[in-house]
C-alpha cells in the first residue's frame, strides 16, 4: 500500500474562487492510501514546495498528488520537488483543478464536487504508480543540415564555429539557394551576391563543414542524439575532387539549348554546366536528360577537352550512410506555379513575368546582364504593372492559391518598383495592392520612399484581367479609392507569386516523423516559446521551411537553430523519457502486432530462452522495446492481443483505476 | 445543459499533445462547459484501449468521448489513425449491444482549439443528457 | 455510341443551324443523338438563389432521363449546358434543395444525381477524341483563320463547369486545329459579350460585343466561331465585321456532312 | 421586413458569406458592366455585409449585371459577389408589383432575330 500525500493549491483565488479547497483536502483524506492531506495558497511557491518536501519526510510518503493547475504547467516543478525530498519523481501525479475545473465552471458546489472526483482519480492512479528511472543515450557529435540556402549555410557555419562537424545536403549542384538568384535585398539594397557568396566560400573552406551537393536524403532512422541517415549522392558524371571548375567543358559542349533553371528558363545553358560563376562547389555537372553521350553514347567532347580528366560517364549514384546527433531542416521555399491564375495571362504572354523572373532580369549576372527589357522583343518597357498577392491570401474554398500571406512580396515589390524608377526614370510604375504590409525595421520608411521620392503609383485595388493585344498588355484593374475601373496599357506585368514550401519537404517530414501544417510548412514545438525546434526531438527548423520569412529573419532563425543544436551536441549523454512501452515477456506470444503499429521502429523481436516449471528450456520469440527509441505513444499496448505490452506511467491498470474513480 | 435536471456522467480521454492542451486553452479562455465532463490524460489517443471505454460504460458512464490531434497532426505521426479505426469498430459493436452511437464519439481538437473543445463538450453533454441514463452496459454489481 | 440529347428551345427556333449540324456531324462520327422526349425549356439562365426550385425542375427531368437510360446527357447550347450542369451540382450538394425538388417532381423514378453531362465540345474531346475527329476530316479547313469565342457560360463558374481552364482554355482551339484550320489567339475569347443585357441596354451590349470582335479582328481572324446562340445574335446585331458561325457548322463542313441530303 | 431581416434573407438565399471579403476589389476589376453601375460588385458585398440593403435594392445596378460569373471565378476569397447581386434582385422582384419588366414591356424591345434564350432569361431575371 502506498502512503500518499494530497496537496490542494488555491492558486490565489484562481482555484479557491470556485472550488472549496478545504473541502477537497478533507474529502480526499479518506481515499485509500492517503495519509496526509492539506491545502495552501500557492503550492508552486518556495513555501508551498517546502510543505510538500516536509510532508514527504514527516509522513514517509511514497506518492504525491498535487491538485493544482495543468500538469503541462507545473508537473516538472513538482516532480523536482519530490525528487529533492528523496522521492522518485514519477510518483507524483497532478489533478488539473484549474484549467479543467475552476476556470470552466461557475459555482462552488459544482467546482468542488468535480475537483474531488479529479483528485480521487489522481489518488487512484498514484496507488498504482511505480518508480521510474530515465535511461541514457549517447550523443553523436555531428550535425546534418538539409538544404544549402542562406538558412542552411548560416546554421552550418554557426554549428561549425562551435567546433562540431556538420554536413550540408543540397539537392542542386551548388549551395546558395534562392538568395543566389536575387539582385538586391530590401530595405538596405545591398547586393545579394555580395553578402551571400562570401558565406558560401566560408562554408566551403570551413574544415568542420562537408558540403554534399547534388545529393538528397533518402532514409532517416534512429532518434535524438543518434540518427542514422542515408544520403544519395547523385551521379554528376564529373569527379568532384578532380574538377577545377575551369569551364572548358561547358564552352565546348555542343548541346546549347537546355533551359537554364538558374535564370528560370529565360535563357539556355549547356548539357554540362556550372550553375553560376560563384557556385560552391565550383564543379561542372552533366545533365543526363540532355547529354548526348549519356543518352546515345555519341559525343564525348567534354571528356576530350578536360585536361584534368575529371569527366566520368560511368559514374553512378552513391549512397552514403552517416550518423548524426541532430538534424536541421532548411529546405526553403519556391514561388507557386502561376498556371491557375491565367487571368493575368502568365501562360499567354512572355511579358507577364513572376517577381523572381524580374529579379533575374535586373540582375547584372542575369540573362540580360541587368538590362531591364521585355522578354518578348527585348525592348525597354515604359509602363510596368506590379500585381501583389497573386495566390496569397486565397480562401481555401477558392482552391487556387494559399490561404496565408507570403510576407515578403510587399517589400520586394516596393524594391522592384523603386529600383526601376531609379534606373529608368522614364518608366511609369504601378503597384496594385490589397494591403501594404511592412512590419520590420526600416520597412515602412522604405515603402514610403518608393511612393514619395521615386513616384511609384500605388493603387489600392486588384487587377482583374491582363489581355495581351499586339505588343501591349491591356490591364483592367480597380482603383478602390477613386472608385474607378482602370485600363492601363502596360509593357510588362510582374506578378508577386505566393511562396510555398519546397516539394521535398513533405516526404522529408515523413522520414523525420516531424509534423507539418496543412500548407506543408514544418510545425514548431511551440509557436512562441520553441520556434526553431520541431516537436520531434533532435530535429530543428531553419528558414522558410517553417513559414514565409525574409533574409534577416531567416538568418536569425538559422542562428537560433544552430544554438539549439550546439546545446544538444555539447552533451555527452541524454536522459530518455522513462514513460515508454514495456513488454511482459511471459505473456508475449510473438505475434508482431506491436511491431507493425510502432511508428518509430522501437520494437524488435528476439528469440529468448525460458525455463519452464518442469525445468525444461523453451525458446520463444518475444518482443523487446528499445527504450531509447520508444516515444511512449502507446499504440502497441492496444494492438497487443495478449495484454503483454504496457506503457510505463500510463499503465492499463492505472487508467482503469482512473475510470473507476471517476465513475464511482 | 441538464435535461429534466438529469446530469450525465461523461468520461473524456484526451491526448496530451493536442486535446488536453486544447482543454487547458478552453480553461485559459474561461469557456464554460458542463462539469459532467471528466478528463483523463493519455499520451496519445491511440493509448485508449477499447477496454477502457467498455469499463467506463460498465461502471455507469453515460457517454465516452475520445479526443486526439487532427489527422496528419499526430505528435506520434500516426496514432490518431489507429484510434479512428479502432473506435469505428468498437462503436459499431457498442451500437449492436444497445449503446447508442450518440453516446460515443471521436473528435479531433488541436492545442489551439480551446473554443472547439468547449463547444464539442457542450454539444456532447447535451446529446448524452437527452438520451438519459445508460442502463444497458452498467454492471449493477459495481454499484455499492 | 448513344447519347441523350437536350436541344433547348433556341435550337428549335432561331438557332436551327446549330442543331442541324450537330446532328449531322454526330451521324458522321457514329454517334446516335436521341432527343429526350418532351423536354422542356431550361429557363435560359440559372437562378443562383438556393431557395429557387421550380425553375430548375425541367433540368432535373432531363437529367433523370439520361440517368434512366445510362447514357451521357449532351447539350449544344451554352446556356442549356450551364443551367443543367449548375442545377445538377446544386442537386448533389444541397440536400434541402434536393429534397424539395424530388417532392415537387413526385415522379415514379427519383433522380439519383448520377447523370453525366457533356457539352457537345466535351463529347468531342472526351468521348470521341480530337485525334479521332482529325482522322475523319474529309475537307480540312486549311487556310481559315478562326477566332473561337467561348463567352462566359461554357467556362464559368469553373468550380461547377470544369470544362477547361477558364482563363486559358484550349478545348475549342484544339477542335479547330483538328479540323485543319488555324486557331487565332485573342484575349477577349472568354469575356462576356453582354448578351443577357441585349434586351434592355443596347449600348452596353454593343460596347461589350465590339470589344470582342475587334479583339478577334485585330488578331487576324477571318471568322468567329461560337457555341452560343445569344453570343452569335449579339455579335452580329452589333455589326461584327467578321462572320459569326456555330462550331457545329464548321465541324459538319470539315467532316463532309454539311451538304448531305437535308433529310 | 426590416433591414436586418432583409440582410439575413439575402445571405440565406445566396448562400454567400460576405464576411469572407478582404476588400481587394478584384470583382470590380473584372466586372464587364462596371461603368454602367452605380454600386460596383465590391460595394455590393460591403453593403450587404454592413446591412445597407434599402439603397442597394433601389439601385438600377441590380439590372446591369451580365451574369457572366467572372467575379465568382476570380474572387480569391470565394465570396461569389454575383450570387449576392442575384439574391438582392430576387428580393426585389419577388415582392408583388416590383417586377423590373413585365410581359407587356417585352414586345416593344424585341426584334426578329432575338434568340428565345434572351427572352426566357429576361423573364427569369426581371419578373416573377
Amino acid at each position: 500500500m502506498q502512503r500518499i500525500g494530497v496537496f490542494v493549491c488555491w492558486c490565489g483565488s484562481n482555484i479557491a474562487g470556485t472550488v472549496d479547497v478545504h473541502a477537497v483536502a478533507e474529502a480526499l483524506k479518506t481515499e485509500p492510501g492517503v495519509v496526509f492531506s492539506t491545502d495552501y495558497q500557492y503550492m508552486c511557491s518556495q513555501a508551498g514546495q517546502n510543505i510538500i518536501k516536509d510532508a514527504i519526510r514527516d509522513y514517509r510518503l511514497t506518492g504525491v498528488v498535487v491538485c493544482s493547475c495543468s500538469p503541462r504547467m507545473h508537473e516538472v516543478t513538482f516532480r523536482k520537488t519530490a525528487s529533492q525530498a528523496g522521492l522518485n519523481p514519477y510518483m507524483v501525479e497532478i489533478a488539473n483543478i484549474r484549467e479543467q475545473c475552476s476556470w470552466v465552471h461557475k459555482d462552488v458546489p459544482t467546482g468542488t464536487e468535480k475537483a474531488i472526483i479529479l483528485g480521487r482519480a489522481a489518488v487512484a492512479k498514484v496507488n498504482l504508480n511505480a518508480p521510474l528511472t530515465p535511461g541514457e543515450s549517447l550523443v553523436i557529435k555531428r550535425a546534418l543540415v538539409i538544404g544549402g540556402g542562406i538558412a542552411g549555410i548560416q546554421t552550418a557555419l554557426d554549428i561549425a564555429d562551435a567546433g562540431f562537424p556538420v554536413d550540408i545536403v543540397e539537392k542542386q549542384p551548388t549551395i546558395g539557394g534562392k538568395m543566389a538568384q536575387l539582385d538586391k535585398t530590401f530595405p538596405t539594397l545591398d547586393c545579394a551576391a555580395c553578402i551571400l557568396t562570401p558565406k558560401m566560400v566560408d562554408a566551403a573552406q570551413n574544415e568542420n563543414i562537408r558540403i554534399l551537393s547534388y545529393s538528397e536524403v533518402e532514409k532517416v532512422g534512429g532518434f535524438v542524439g543518434n540518427f542514422e541517415v542515408t544520403i544519395r549522392k547523385k551521379a554528376r558524371y564529373v569527379k568532384e575532387d578532380i574538377c577545377t571548375g575551369c569551364g572548358a567543358c561547358v564552352e565546348k559542349c555542343p548541346m546549347k539549348k537546355v533551359p537554364n533553371e538558374f535564370n528560370l528558363g529565360m535563357d539556355n545553358r549547356r548539357a554540362v554546366y556550372i550553375p553560376f560563376a560563384q557556385a560552391v562547389p565550383k564543379v561542372a555537372t552533366i545533365d543526363p536528360n540532355y547529354c548526348n553521350m549519356l543518352k546515345n553514347g555519341k559525343c564525348g567532347l567534354c571528356a576530350r577537352v578536360c585536361t584534368a580528366g575529371a569527366i566520368d560517364y560511368t559514374q553512378k549514384d552513391e549512397l552514403i550512410t552517416e550518423k548524426y546527433g541532430a538534424i536541421v531542416v532548411a529546405t526553403g521555399y519556391n514561388p507557386i506555379s502561376l498556371d491557375k491564375f491565367d487571368e493575368f495571362a502568365y501562360n499567354q504572354s512572355k511579358d507577364v513575368i513572376s517577381s523572381l523572373e524580374f529579379e533575374r532580369l535586373t540582375n547584372a549576372a542575369g540573362p540580360t546582364a541587368g538590362k531591364l527589357v521585355r522578354p518578348s522583343d527585348g525592348k525597354h518597357p515604359h509602363t510596368i504593372v506590379f500585381v501583389q498577392c497573386v495566390g496569397s491570401r486565397c480562401d481555401a474554398c477558392a482552391e487556387k492559391g494559399k490561404e496565408y500571406c507570403s510576407k515578403i512580396c510587399c517589400m520586394y515589390t516596393a524594391k522592384h518598383a523603386m529600383l526601376t524608377r531609379d534606373k529608368y526614370p522614364d518608366t511609369e510604375v504601378y503597384v496594385f495592392y490589397i494591403d501594404v504590409r511592412t512590419p520590420g525595421k526600416n520597412f515602412d520608411e522604405f515603402y514610403r520612399r518608393a511612393v514619395e521620392e521615386y513616384g511609384v503609383h500605388y493603387v489600392k485595388g486588384m487587377v482583374g484581367k491582363v489581355s495581351p493585344e499586339g505588343d501591349t498588355l491591356k490591364v483592367q484593374a480597380s482603383d478602390l479609392i477613386s472608385g474607378k475601373q482602370l485600363h492601363i496599357d502596360a509593357d510588362l506585368v510582374v506578378l508577386a507569386a505566393a511562396i510555398e514550401p519546397d516539394a521535398s519537404a513533405r516526404p522529408l517530414a515523413t522520414m523525420l516523423t516531424a509534423s507539418m501544417d496543412t500548407n506543408d510548412f514544418f510545425t514548431e514545438a511551440h509557436p512562441k516559446l520553441r520556434p526553431v525546434e520541431s516537436p520531434t526531438a533532435g530535429v530543428f527548423l531553419s528558414g522558410a521551411c517553417q513559414g514565409p520569412k525574409d533574409i534577416p529573419e531567416t538568418v536569425s532563425q538559422a542562428g537560433a537553430a544552430a544554438s539549439k543544436v550546439i546545446g544538444l551536441l555539447v552533451k555527452d549523454k541524454l536522459t530518455t523519457n522513462p514513460c515508454v512501452a514495456q513488454s511482459n515477456e511471459l505473456m508475449c506470444n510473438g505475434c508482431s502486432s506491436c511491431e507493425l503499429v510502432c511508428p518509430y521502429g522501437a520494437i524488435t523481436y528476439i528469440d529468448k530462452e525460458f525455463r519452464m516449471p518442469d525445468r525444461s528450456i523453451q525458446i520463444r520469440r518475444v518482443a523487446q522495446v528499445n527504450p531509447a527509441v520508444c516515444q511512449g505513444c502507446g499504440a502497441c499496448t492496444v494492438a497487443c492481443p495478449s495484454g503483454a505490452m504496457d506503457l510505463n506511467g500510463f499503465k492499463s491498470e492505472q487508467i482503469i483505476a482512473e475510470v473507476d474513480a471517476i465513475c464511482r | 445543459m441538464p435535461v429534466n435536471g438529469y446530469k450525465p456522467l461523461i468520461v473524456a480521454f484526451c491526448c496530451n499533445w493536442c486535446s488536453y492542451a486544447g482543454a487547458d486553452l478552453a480553461g485559459n479562455n474561461r469557456l464554460n462547459y458542463p462539469a459532467d465532463v471528466k478528463i483523463i490524460r493519455v499520451p496519445c489517443s491511440c493509448r485508449v484501449n477499447p477496454m477502457f471505454v467498455l469499463r467506463a460504460f460498465q461502471r455507469g458512464a453515460d457517454g465516452v468521448i475520445i479526443c486526439g490531434c487532427h489527422p496528419g497532426d499526430c505528435h506520434y505521426t500516426s496514432g490518431n489513425y489507429f484510434t479512428r479505426r479502432r473506435m469505428a469498430l468498437l462503436f459499431s459493436m457498442l451500437d449492436y449491444l444497445g449503446i447508442e452511437r450518440e453516446r460515443t464519439r471521436v473528435e479531433w481538437v488541436s492545442a489551439a482549439e480551446g473554443a472547439k473543445f468547449a463547444a464539442t463538450m457542450n454539444d456532447f453533454a447535451e446529446t448524452v443528457a437527452s438520451l438519459g441514463e445508460n442502463k444497458r452496459l452498467e454492471d449493477l454489481r459495481c454499484k455499492k | 455510341m448513344k447519347v441523350r440529347y437536350f436541344p433547348g428551345c433556341t435550337l428549335k427556333n432561331k438557332a436551327q443551324d446549330l442543331d442541324l449540324f450537330a446532328r449531322k456531324s454526330a451521324l458522321a462520327l457514329g454517334i446516335e443523338m436521341e432527343e429526350i422526349p418532351m423536354w422542356q425549356c431550361c429557363g435560359g439562365v440559372f437562378v443562383s438563389a438556393n431557395d429557387e426550385v421550380a425553375t430548375k425542375l425541367s433540368s432535373i427531368r432531363a437529367l433523370s432521363d439520361a440517368e434512366e437510360h445510362h447514357s451521357p446527357l449532351v447539350t449544344v447550347c451554352s446556356a442549356c449546358h450551364n443551367v443543367i450542369k449548375q442545377t445538377n451540382h446544386q442537386f448533389n450538394t444541397d440536400s434541402a434543395f434536393r429534397q424539395k425538388a424530388v417532392n415537387y417532381l413526385a415522379s415514379d423514378t427519383v433522380y439519383q444525381g448520377g447523370a453525366e453531362i457533356y457539352h457537345y465540345l466535351e463529347m468531342l474531346r472526351d468521348l470521341v477524341g480530337f485525334d479521332e475527329i482529325k482522322k475523319k476530316v474529309v475537307k480540312p479547313l486549311t487556310g481559315r483563320k478562326i477566332a473561337v469565342y467561348y463567352g462566359c457560360l461554357l467556362l464559368r463558374p469553373n468550380s461547377v463547369m470544369k470544362m477547361d481552364d477558364p482563363e486559358n482554355p484550349q478545348i475549342f482551339e484544339s477542335l479547330i486545329r483538328a479540323l485543319g484550320a488555324e486557331s487565332v489567339y485573342y484575349p477577349m475569347r472568354n469575356e462576356c459579350c453582354g448578351g443577357y443585357i441585349a434586351l434592355e441596354s443596347k449600348e452596353l451590349a454593343e460596347k461589350k460585343s465590339r470589344s470582342v470582335y475587334e479583339s478577334a479582328k485585330s488578331a487576324g481572324a477571318d471568322t468567329i466561331v461560337t457555341a452560343c446562340p445569344l453570343c452569335r445574335y449579339n455579335l452580329l446585331k452589333n455589326n461584327s465585321p467578321l462572320p459569326v458561325v456555330y462550331f457545329t457548322e464548321l465541324l459538319a463542313e470539315a467532316l463532309g456532312a454539311k451538304e448531305d441530303s437535308n433529310e | 421586413m426590416n433591414n436586418r431581416q432583409k440582410q439575413e434573407e439575402i445571405l440565406r438565399i445566396s448562400g454567400v458569406n460576405a464576411r469572407k471579403c478582404m476588400k481587394c476589389g478584384k470583382c470590380s476589376a473584372t466586372c464587364p458592366a462596371y461603368d454602367e453601375m452605380e454600386y460596383h460588385p465590391h460595394e455590393f458585398v460591403y453593403m450587404v455585409e454592413t446591412g445597407d440593403i434599402d439603397r442597394l435594392m433601389a439601385s438600377q445596378s441590380l439590372y446591369k449585371c451580365l451574369s457572366c460569373f467572372a467575379c465568382v471565378d476570380r474572387c480569391p476569397r470565394g465570396v461569389q459577389p454575383f450570387k449576392l447581386i442575384e439574391a438582392v434582385r430576387l428580393m426585389n422582384i419577388r415582392k408583388q408589383g416590383n417586377n423590373h419588366m413585365t410581359a407587356n414591356d417585352i414586345p416593344s424591345i424585341l426584334d426578329d432575330d432575338m434568340p428565345q434564350q434572351a427572352i426566357v432569361s429576361a423573364f427569369r431575371k426581371y419578373t416573377k
